[in-house]
């Protein structure tokens, strides 16, 4: 299965894809996204707000799917909430498979629901200035190319 | 009485996280639940002007505009997600 | 850059990720994937054996196209050789890059013309027995996707 | 004379992995490499029996059967790779 969590502390990535392959031999292919957090425009921290009920009920639906959709081993997904400052990691996606394909696949196919189907949103500070990001027209087309017919 | 939650700028501009309401009867779908909930003060008015920008979840779930409201526990009202 | 590398030695894909984003601000998205030995059908050791002068050529031709293709800010490639064991790590790509996109890419791409065009050779051991590993068509299709018209 | 390489099943085949060898004239292709190779033993025919199974890199960079030898420092005769 794919383990979900959202947390405000920091992750260690090593050691989540560490552990996907830890005593086991089937394992293939381990590929790993973690998302930062990018200074961009004089950025000075990043304020993640989520809906937690809502949140861990979509994680897990979403992995659901992927694990349904792919031949996949193993995985973890964290979110984390709060403020982050530029460099700090937001979210990971872990996933372990016997094939590259797969894991590749379904390590994007995560990135793409969460960031157009979890219930976070973003505020920018910039010194005393803040301001909510807006959602992506590009992030909802990389979300659209996973749909069913 | 039905949870309304509220996130984001949605949050800021009704002024509250949070609020529990009895509905009016004669709410067919979730956009006469959002023309009702804008009458309730110029701070749900501004929250809710840019329908477009307006995302909605009854029970944790995402629902269009034109969906029926049901009987639910907890209704969300939020701007589009900015996760990942 | 992208740094390459080949080395008998285990490598740790979690340091070799965080050294890609230590102190700054500006990638946004790491990807890594890591190749494993898996155990199919009794396999008991891979052995790896590459021609060392072309392998670190062509790695660091590969390297530079994938520097050309994409908007990339870093990125590590290891790739070991000599006997490995099962769940050992074989291969380590990480990307880093502002944009996830890029970095999924790139990391896909970097994959697919290792396994087609690295001269490294596995050989299978099974207990006493041992053989070649064939190449895999599936990989020549795999890598044919990124050929310009 | 040319420094000849052999790696993974070409080397066992043909019991070495590395020669030095004095190319005769006329060689006018790769392929023509490959014939003349093949009749210096049993184990050099044996490896290169089936070339559709045969890659051979000049100087570092892989080169097609009907590519030109040149003057070359090496060449490294191989099964598909496999590694990654």
């Amino acid at each position: 299965m794919i383990a979900t969590a959202t947390q405000a502390e920091p992750f260690d990535t090593g050691a989540i894809a560490a552990a996907l392959t830890a005593g086991r031999h089937d394992v293939g292919a381990v590929v790993t996204f973690t998302g930062h957090v990018r200074a961009d425009d004089g950025l000075t921290a990043l304020v993640l707000e989520h809906y937690p009920a809502m949140t861990d009920r979509q994680m897990a639906g979403i992995a659901a799917e992927a694990w349904a959709r792919w031949p996949l081993l193993g995985g973890t997904i964290i979110h984390r909430y709060g403020r982050l400052l530029p460099g700090e990691a937001i979210v990971v996606v872990a996933i372990a498979s016997a094939h590259r394909g797969a894991a590749f696949e379904a390590a994007e196919f995560l990135m793409d629901w969460l960031k157009t189907r979890a219930p976070f949103w973003k505020r920018e500070e910039h010194g005393n200035a803040s301001r909510w990001v807006a959602a992506k027209a590009s992030d909802d087309e990389a979300a659209s190319r996973w749909e069913k017919p | 009485m039905v949870d309304l939650l509220y996130f984001a700028w949605v949050r800021e501009r009704i002024g509250s996280g949070a609020e529990r309401l009895a509905l009016p009867d004669g709410l067919a779908s979730v956009a006469d639940l959002l023309d009702w909930l804008a009458t309730l003060s110029p701070g749900h008015a501004a929250a809710l002007a840019d329908r477009g920008a307006i995302r909605v979840a009854i029970d944790e779930a995402f629902v269009a505009a034109d969906a029926p409201i049901g009987t639910p526990r907890e209704i969300a009202i939020f701007p589009p997600v900015t996760g990942g």
